[in-house]
């Protein structure tokens, strides 16, 4: 065990701290980069024994770390990860390198700032990942709200102030009444202590409003249908990396909180109001596909399709808690949940690569617009490569990693009710539409206009960007087992805390 | 001690108290107005005198009729602000207003149970001097605001002088920090002078 | 003695290496070596796939049935990747590989100096790889893998020409068609998983029988049958890569794809990998006869319909590429009357024949410099014998003349349907018939009109300029560049439609060699197999069935002579005659029966309105609803309206308040009394009421 | 005989003419101070009768330190008015709304 | 009854300061105008010797002056953050007080009479002190307000504030003489033991009459909605320098003073004034933060966010538990620091002539000057409640004290309007952030190294109290008697 080191504590606040260092850099740009760099991948490094030191067999948390933080309302400092966490704290790592390395030519106004912004981002996120007392989970939760505006509206696009505004409040509208249910919860329980709200009996009324609580939380940050409105908006400002980030990480703490709260701490609620989260994802899955077949700017499409497949997230976790007690059907509730989770994973490298892949557009042409494009497939051969790669991940091909969770939910869902998998299914029909419609008018036909005739493909460094991205998606659609294996122990813990009643 | 006569005169009192109220929240003339709140100051100094406060009845005429009520004359005149026509406002929201303050008072009324109110004055506990009983608790119990009151007073001082004292060019005034350090060298001149041979002293030898 | 596995992955992966070598390295090793290696790759597999075959049938090796990496396991469920090697899987090895490889070669020609040379290499070398992981598949999850990724390389290849917009138009229109097919084989897959908590077939196929009278109630309370339900589900999946009625409509327009594609993947292989997936799944199509009627109908509908379009195409692709849905039909029919062998055995048949006419069509392309339009040809057998033939025997295999391949297969589809008393077997049975017919007219017709009759086709002389090129691969050079360059594939240099700039010619030896493999087995494969493959125990296990119904067979001669006497070929002659005699001897007659039964022509020649029926309702009400949903739901309710609109009236409140906010002391003063009031009033509300 | 409540309800009344006089003057700051005056006059009122009626002296100690103030709060309140007078020329509540939203 | 010498000893801080005060003046009275530094630094002395003098104190919770002073813990903790303010005030706003000739020894001296008499008030212990506290604090203040004489709108604000002070006053007393009247007493411990009647009883009904009252002299003194219609204009008309003064410091007095009134005095009728308080409570979040929105003027658009933050406060203050009222005294203490910060961010940007109190004002400031631009970020973020800032936690304990108290409602009404509420926050960051700067000039900032180090000291405690905020809240819990 690696109990001697602070793994955890140093993932979050190396980036941290290497950010407020960078932040100071001020105008050295060129130092900034390298700088952000080298912190990003010591962090990064940092979290492989993570993975490697995870017994994964046990599914406990490990790697804990538990200090004093506030004794008068007897909040700690508690850290420690399972398999679902580490999975996440890895992609955090892996995907902050991606978008230093994303940003290092594209952006060029107040370059430290922008770097620094990402760096803390990431140690917030780390944190949600892995904080293990609710409310130390909250600071996290919410902090990370403050660099995200800052990178929308700072360096977003034409309607920046606009997004930024809609994203914050959005978030914050439904983390804050998640934090009256956590204050609830307090006050019930004496403790923050997750593990131990987990064991707190509830009754059912109580669970309801709990329920809905954490519903508005996490449901804006999935985000779920009909709260979703902020992510397009926030998606086509932000720039690249901020999308990146968004779509791939911030995305998931939605669907982490979930299985992190929701589950354990209201599991009559879950199973009672499943219908209804279940009824919201299918909406999202198919509606939002709809909307998405129509978007003329390609970052929007992409986000809308990032709701959808999100979508399958919320599904395949709410499965679970109908599957397990109504049904008792533990091993559809397994699939459903780690099919949830290695959907939310396979989203994080897809939707960042999708979101990347434009950006290599925009930093060529400033223009997200679908129909200044096409025909890109002429004059740039190897990005076009990546975007059919990636497109096809998108619409859960099999082979990427698309699929695997989608699959995952598709068959859980199927032994919840037919029409519930046949409802998601017909993501592999409109999902496949607009994801190729798109791949159609940019990638395919003929060279359009003067600025795509003059396109440049992508240099060593986008491809290295990219190339990463596709690794992981081919790796996880190739051979999924290294990661439902990191997982499955603790998505067991987890939904076999739903069996019991607490009323 | 309840002679029936004090009844009548209370409603007297009372009557007048209320009725110059009202005037003085209604008369356009701001020295009218003035002039019965002095009448107010009166007439309630005479109710604390049934009482038996009587203090405090000869304080309020003394402190308020005397000195605030001049002040307020005082700034009036020396504002000298013009009678003003009412503004339109002034008959619009009347009605409002009225029945706001007419609700006030029935709540408060209502609310502050004035039935068991209904009970008469005991026995005069101050004894023959109303003046000694309030001394003994002012300076015993109430020590503390008491100082506190100075303080306030103090306030009073500083603020009003630093509010309206102005220093205008070409007013002459005394500087008291100069007079008092002054010296006396720098003002009075020694001169020593021969007391019988006035003759043959040369004039500017006076001057150094 | 058992197959040895590396042997199996070295079959299945040659390939992808090939793919994955001439993909990523192509600008390093240049045109050779991605042929090279791809062939190299492909060459292997399909050795190694006859020497399993060879072992499995004669060797006297045991079916091999092996996982080779766990692809996940999450709770009781786990999912591997595996092969399962029997006769079936070893026949469709065989099949694949040979004629991949055939394509292969036939591609150096046709393809040669194309600037997407070796990406097109890659892509049917991965094509060979994916189409290798379905056949080889031990289980559902496998099997879908190979299903979608032939579905990708479909989708890749179709568009090649990425420039076409017809191209790219039918690519997507391709994939999506396939994707509502694997929309329903999903939902069968999670079916299965429901049932049989398991995705591998031994297992599943082992505990078949707890289909037997399990019941869903899926809509309104009815008892559903689940083998009803499932095999439904699957073979809608079946419907779409096999293109049959109504999710056929893709295959005609992926004839915008290289000739060499629509010959690999839309005629010999993956089109047919539904009736493999619908043979492999026997023990549970077996349980349920209301599925198998639905796969006869359907299979009927396409068999006779589709082909009957046929007779009508001008674009001699399109017309082999009926011909492909209607034999797919063929195929489908089979397996719904439970005569799996007879499918699979067709599908082999067709496989090399219609491979062959679709190599034929395009070496005739070749020829006529990319004009597909058999209006502006004619007369071609004097220029390219050896086109000329293999087309005769490609037809002849086609149309079912006793002896050659085609004959044996279809025979005995057309039997196994007569015999047949499942629901629906009678209409199958006619349907069956009367596509004898038709497809003896529109094959005949194809002959007709491009090797026989007038040349209706200019050659302009003028553009001598350039240098009259003899030599092929210029030639072909030529047509390449022309891809490139034009998005109208009628004329080249832009003709106008029937001129020519070069006379036309035989093709490259690249070209004719392939033609001529695979005219081989169009004659004798058929007979050749026919005894073991139809009525002996040829598929063992892999294929179960409950009925049959076999009648003494004495040997392929003898079923060849009784083929004379049988309706099929009759119907066939008929067809024969009647194609000759309007297209060969009589030509105005086809002008006056096109308007005697215009209605009827109509209707072929729009395909029954599929197509714009499909385009009006699911594409442009998908986007109408995209954009009702978008506009009216998103922006307008949810964003105007609710986010917004909270905003706004934020904003109106705030608006108000500060109006109360007047700046007058009175204004304060008496908000401040209001205060004192509503406190007073709620203290009298709490006593005294 | 005179009772308690006969001064608690004359403060009373007292009481809202000059809450009444605040808000509803229209006219210059002047009166408002009187109307303050006049509701602290109905305060002491009330100190001096529950004073008497309790016999308790510290509810006219309060009385005492409340005409203290009242003279302080005069003082401070009229010079303000002056420095008001000298800014504004005007006195006039109905003039004072340069601040307002 | 007697007078005990003990008594002044206990009386020490605000002997000090009186003493000091004193000193002052007549030091001043001596002093050529420019020499007023002097009295600058002479007050900061006072002012930080006088917190010593507090925090060396550790005699036990007792009374003094007949029970006319309280000697506790929560009296402490609050004198000392009162002090501390004033101080930060001091150091913050000389610059801008020398650049417009107020740099005047009455400025220094009103402001130490003002807290000396927020030190009264929280320690009184009887109505009186209560009331001449408040006077005290109440008259030094409309002084200041009305301090820049030449200014039309600091002496319209004066006006209105007295006015409306008085008023506010006018029926503080008028309470005070009904619970008077139901008591018998103005002691506050000798009310809490009468004040145990039930609600039926006329004396408990007449106790709780007055109850009505005396809340809407404690609304008042906070600028609680419907009683806030003040606090607009003044901080608005005020010069920033009273401003900062005006908005901070009195918040905590102001808990203290209704700790006083409402728990010492009253906290058995907790149940009668728990609902007042809440509507409140309501009634200023509501208001505070949908008026917010709509200010262009950044001194004003803080007075309506005061608003709101008041109504935090007595969030706190309606749970009427000894939690709630930690709660709400570490809310105070928490909005007091951050209003400093804020108003500093202010007083660096005003220069002569210029007072930067427009929202506009600091459009920009990122590009010019990034630190500073961070610091007012964490002011307005740790404002608008987002952790891990300190307004958060300070937001968290409230909120955590009115879901105690069974005031859900309250709870959610609070966080409905704390997302309003950020949105005005946000626009301050988005300026300052996102937009680039209309004149540089306005961005240049002064050489006053004090005011620079103060308000990076303040902004970054805002961060370091945000993760340690721990000891604050354990000395709160202590003050109250708590376990912690």
């Amino acid at each position: 065990m690696q109990a001697s080191w602070p793994i955890l504590s140093l993932c979050i606040w190396l980036p941290i701290i290497g950010g407020a260092v960078v932040a100071m850099l001020g105008e050295r740009a060129n130092t900034a980069r390298w700088l952000a760099l080298a912190v990003s991948i010591v962090v990064f490094l940092v979290s492989i024994p993570l993975f490697t030191g995870y017994d994964a067999n046990a599914g406990t948390l490990q790697f804990i770390e538990q200090l004093d933080w506030i004794p008068a309302i007897s909040a700690t400092y508690h850290l420690g990860a399972d398999g679902i966490a580490i999975a996440l704290i890895i992609l955090t790592t892996l995907t902050t390198i991606l978008v230093i390395l994303g940003a290092w030519d594209s952006v060029h106004d107040k370059v430290a700032q922008y770097l620094a912004a990402f760096l803390v981002l990431e140690g917030l996120m780390i944190g949600v990942f892995a904080a293990m007392d609710a409310l130390l989970f909250y600071v996290f939760f919410e902090g990370m709200l403050i660099p995200m505006f800052i990178i929308i509206g700072i360096w977003g696009g034409p309607r920046r102030v606009y997004a930024t505004l809609k994203f914050f409040l959005y978030t914050f509208f439904g983390s804050i009444f998640m934090l009256v249910g956590l204050i609830y919860l307090y006050l019930k329980a004496g403790t923050w202590e997750m593990a131990s709200l987990a064991h707190l009996p509830l009754t059912a009324h109580e669970q309801a409003y709990l329920f809905f609580a954490f519903l508005l939380g996490f449901a804006i940050k999935v985000p779920m249908w009909p709260v979703h409105t902020w992510l397009p908006d926030a998606h086509v400002e932000a720039p690249t990396g901020g999308s990146v980030i968004l779509a791939a990480i911030m995305l998931k703490i939605g669907g982490y909180g979930f299985l992190r709260f929701s589950l354990p701490i209201v599991p009559d609620a879950c199973q009672e109001y499943a219908w209804l989260i279940v009824a919201l994802s299918l909406i999202a899955i198919i509606y939002v596909a709809f909307v998405a077949l129509v978007q003329e700017d390609m970052k929007k499409l992409i986000a809308y399709s990032s709701v959808s497949h999100m979508g399958f997230v919320t599904l395949g976790v709410f499965l679970a808690a109908t599957l397990v007690r109504s049904f008792h059907n533990a091993d559809g509730a397994y699939l459903g949940v780690s099919g949830a989770m290695v959907q939310m994973i396979s989203h994080g490298f897809v939707s960042g690569a999708m979101f990347s892949c434009v950006g290599v557009l925009y930093d060529r042409v400033h223009s997200r617009q679908i129909k200044d494009y096409g025909g890109v497939a002429n004059v740039m051969p190897w990005f076009a490569a990546f975007w059919v790669l990636f497109s096809m991940a998108n619409c859960g091909l099999p082979g990427t990693s698309g699929f695997v969770g989608e699959f995952m939910v598709i068959l859980s869902s199927f032994q919840l009710n037919p029409w519930v998998a046949a409802g998601a299914a017909l993501t592999l029909i409109i999902g496949a539409a607009y994801t190729l419609w798109l791949v159609k008018r940019v990638i395919f036909g003929e060279v359009t206009n003067d600025h795509v005739a003059h396109l440049k493909d992508i240099n060593a460094r986008e491809a290295l960007v990219l190339g990463v991205f596709a690794a992981g998606t081919l790796l996880i659609g190739v051979w999924p087992e290294p990661l439902t294996h990191l997982m499955d122990a603790s998505v067991k813990h987890i939904v076999d805390q739903l069996l019991v009643s607490k009323v | 001690m309840d002679l029936p006569w004090t009844l009548y005169l209370f409603y007297l009192f009372a009557a007048v108290l209320v009725v110059s109220a009202l005037g003085v929240i209604s008369v356009k003339n701001s020295v009218h107005a003035a002039l019965l709140l002095v009448l107010c100051f009166f007439t309630t100094s005479a109710l604390w005198l049934l009482l038996q406060a009587e203090f405090l009845a000869v304080a309020l005429v003394l402190v308020y009729v005397g000195a605030v009520m001049v002040l307020f004359l005082f700034v009036v005149m020396m504002l000298d602000i013009k009678v003003e026509p009412m503004r339109e406002g002034f008959i619009r929201y009347l009605p409002v207003g009225l029945i706001v303050a007419v609700v006030m008072l029935v709540e408060m009324l209502g609310l502050m149970g004035v039935k068991s109110m209904n009970i008469t004055a005991p026995a005069d506990p101050a004894g023959a001097s109303n003046t000694a009983w309030l001394g003994k608790a002012l300076f015993t119990q109430f020590l503390l605001p008491f100082e506190v009151a100075a303080v306030i007073l103090t306030v009073a001082v500083i603020a009003a002088i630093m509010l309206t004292l102005r220093k205008r060019a070409g007013t002459k005034y005394q500087q008291p920090s100069w007079q008092v350090s002054v010296h006396a060298r720098d003002r009075v001149r020694i001169v020593k002078m021969a007391s019988s041979t006035p003759v043959e002293v040369p004039a500017g030898e006076a001057k150094p | 003695m058992s197959l040895n596995p590396t042997l199996l992955l070295v079959i299945a992966l040659a390939p992808l290496v090939g793919a994955i070598i001439a993909g990523l390295f192509r600008n390093q090793i240049g045109h050779a070596g991605a042929h090279s290696v791809t062939i190299l790759g492909v060459g292997l597999s399909c050795a190694l796939s006859f020497y399993v075959l060879y072992q499995l049938v004669w060797g006297g090796a045991e079916t091999y049935n092996e996982n080779v990496y766990t692809w996940f396991k999450v709770g009781g469920i786990d999912a591997h990747v595996g092969f399962l090697i029997d006769r079936l899987t070893a026949l469709m090895m065989c099949v694949v590989t040979f004629v991949s490889l055939m394509v292969h070669v036939y591609t150096i020609g046709y393809m040669a100096d194309d600037p997407g040379y070796q990406r097109f290499f890659s892509y049917i070398a991965l094509f060979t790889f994916s189409m290798l992981m379905l056949v080889m598949a031990n289980n559902f999850l496998q099997l879908f893998f190979g299903w979608e990724a032939v579905g990708l390389v479909s989708y890749l290849l179709i568009g090649f020409w990425f420039k076409k917009p017809t191209a790219i138009f039918a690519n997507m229109k391709a994939f999506l068609v396939n994707r509502v097919g694997d929309f329903g084989f999903l939902l069968g897959i999670a079916g299965v998983l429901m049932v049989f908590h398991t995705l591998d077939y031994a297992q599943v196929f082992a505990a078949s029988d707890k289909l037997n009278g399990m019941t869903w109630e899926i809509i309104g309370g009815q008892p559903w049958s689940v083998a009803t339900v499932i095999c439904l589900c699957l073979f809608v999946g079946a419907m779409g890569k096999s293109a049959q009625v109504p999710l056929h409509v893709w295959l005609p327009d992926s004839m915008e794809g290289p000739t060499p594609i629509s010959a690999l993947i839309h005629a010999a292989t993956m089109v047919t990998a539904g009736i493999f997936m619908v043979a492999r799944m026997s023990p549970l199509f077996e349980l349920s006869d209301t599925a198998l009627s639905a796969v006869l109908v359907i299979g009927a509908t396409t068999a006779f319909f589709t082909g009957a379009i046929g007779i009508v195409q001008n674009d001699i692709k399109r017309v082999v590429a009926y011909s492909t849905l209607s034999q797919l039909g063929y195929m489908t029919v089979a397996l719904g009357v439970s005569a799996y062998g007879a499918g699979i055995f067709h599908l082999m048949t067709h496989a090399f024949f219609k491979a062959l006419l679709f190599l034929g069509a395009g070496s005739v392309i070749i020829a006529m410099h990319h004009e597909q339009d058999m209006r502006y040809m004619g007369g071609l057998r004097r220029y390219m014998p050896i086109t000329y033939i293999t087309m005769i025997i490609g037809t002849l295999a086609l149309t079912g003349m006793p002896g050659f391949s085609g004959y044996f297969s279809k025979d005995a589809i057309i039997e196994a349907v007569g015999e047949s008393h499942r629901w629906g077997a009678t209409y199958g049975y006619w349907c069956v018939l009367l596509g004898v017919f038709v497809t003896a007219v529109y094959s005949f017709r194809l002959l007709y009109l491009t090797f026989h009759g007038r040349e209706r086709f200019v050659v302009e002389h003028e553009h001598g300029s350039k240098p009259k090129p003899t030599h092929a691969k210029a030639d072909a050079h030529g047509h390449a560049e022309t891809h490139h360059e034009s998005t109208d594939t009628h004329d080249d240099h832009h003709l106008p439609p029937g001129h020519l700039a070069h006379p036309p010619h035989e093709s490259p030896w690249v070209v004719t060699v392939p033609l001529i493999l695979l005219a081989i087995p169009s004659i004798f494969i058929g007979a050749m197999t026919v005894s073991s493959i139809l009525h002996g125990d040829f598929f063992e296990t892999a294929i179960r069935t409950s009925e049959h119904a076999e009648g003494a067979f004495s040997g392929w001669f003898n079923a060849m002579l009784q083929g004379f006497a049988q309706p099929p070929f009759w119907c066939a002659f008929a067809g024969f005659v009647v194609s000759t005699y309007i297209f060969l001897f009589n030509p105005s007659v086809a002008d006056r029966i096109q308007k005697t039964f215009h209605p009827i022509w109509t209707m072929l020649d729009r395909k029954y309105w599929f197509d714009p029926v499909y385009q009006a309702v699911f594409a442009k009400g998908s986007l109408l609803l995209g954009r009702g949903l978008w506009k009216g739901g998103d922006v307008g309710v949810i964003d105007n309206v609710i986010i917004d609109g909270t905003a706004a009236t934020v904003g109106r409140v705030a608006g108000i308040v500060r109006w109360i906010q007047s700046g007058y002391l009175y204004t304060y003063a008496f908000a401040m009394i209001l205060g004192l009031v509503a406190l007073l009033g709620g203290l009298w509300w709490m006593t005294h009421i | 005989m005179i009772t308690l409540a006969h001064y608690i309800v004359l403060s009373t009344i007292v009481f809202c003419i000059s809450v009444a006089g605040i808000f509803i003057n229209r006219k210059n700051m002047i009166v408002l101070l009187m109307a303050i005056e006049l509701m602290l006059l109905s305060v002491n009122m009330n100190f001096i009768a529950f004073s008497r009626f309790l016999g308790d002296a510290s509810g006219q100690v309060f009385v005492f330190f409340i005409l203290t103030v009242a003279a302080a709060e005069s003082a401070i309140g009229l010079a303000i008015l002056v420095v008001l007078f000298r800014n504004r020329a005007t006195i006039n509540v109905g003039e004072l709304d340069s601040m307002k939203g | 009854m007697n007078f005990d010498i003990h008594d002044l000893v206990l009386l020490a801080p605000e002997d000090f300061l009186l003493g000091a005060i004193c000193v002052i003046l007549f030091v001043d009275l001596f002093l050529k105008s420019t020499q007023r530094i002097v009295t600058h630094w002479l007050s900061l002395v006072a002012v930080l010797a006088t917190m010593g003098l507090i925090l060396a104190d550790h005699d036990p919770a007792r009374v003094a002056f007949n029970g006319a002073y309280i000697h506790d813990g929560i009296a402490a903790v609050c004198k000392v953050f009162i002090l501390g303010v004033t101080g930060a005030v001091f150091v913050l706003s000389r610059r801008y007080l020398v650049e417009r000739n107020l740099f005047i020894g009455e400025f220094y001296l009103l402001t130490l009479f003002a807290t000396l008499g927020m030190m009264l008030m929280v320690s009184a212990g009887n109505l009186v002190m209560v009331y001449l506290g408040l006077e005290l604090f109440a008259l030094s203040t409309y002084a200041l307000v009305a301090i820049n004489r030449d200014s039309s709108q600091s002496s319209e604000a004066a006006m209105k504030y007295f006015v409306l002070g008085a008023l506010a006053s006018g029926l503080l007393l008028f309470g005070m003489s009904m619970i008077y009247g139901a008591t018998g007493t103005l002691d506050l411990a000798k009310i809490h033991a009468v004040g145990t009647f039930a609600a039926d009883n006329p004396h408990g009904l007449l106790l709780t009459f007055g109850v009505v009252f005396v809340i809407v002299g404690i609304g008042f003194e906070f600028g609680a909605a419907p009683f806030h219609m003040w606090l607009p204009d003044v901080y608005e008309g005020s010069p920033t320098a009273v401003t900062i003064f005006v908005g901070s410091a009195p918040k905590i007095a102001g808990f203290g003073m209704a700790y006083r009134l409402l728990e010492t005095g009253l906290g058995d009728l907790s149940p009668q004034w728990k609902l007042m308080i809440a509507a409140l409570a309501a009634a200023s979040l509501a208001i505070g933060n949908i008026v917010a929105i709509a200010q262009s003027n950044l001194k004003r658009m803080l007075a309506y966010s005061t608003i709101s933050h008041v109504g935090f406060i007595l969030l706190g203050l309606s749970n009427g538990t000894p939690t709630g009222y930690a709660a709400a005294m570490f809310y105070a203490i928490a909005y007091a620091i951050m209003t400093t910060a804020v108003f500093g961010g202010i007083l660096l940007l005003a220069r002569a002539g210029f007072e930067a109190e427009e929202i506009d004002d600091f459009k920009g400031l990122n590009q010019r000057n990034p630190w500073y631009a961070f610091i007012m970020l964490l002011i307005m973020a740790s404002l608008a409640g987002i952790p891990p800032l300190f307004g958060f936690f300070a937001k968290l304990m409230v909120l955590k004290a009115a879901i105690d108290g069974g005031m859900l409602w309250l709870a959610i009404v609070a966080i409905v309007f704390a997302i309003i509420g950020a949105f005005y926050y946000l626009r301050i960051i988005k300026v300052m952030y996102f937009d680039s700067p209309v004149d540089d000039a306005k961005l240049a900032l002064p050489n006053d190294l004090p005011l620079r180090w103060l308000l990076s000291i303040n902004g970054a405690a805002l961060l370091v109290l945000g993760v340690l905020w721990g000891p604050l809240i354990a000395w709160c819990y202590h003050a109250f008697g708590l376990p912690t």
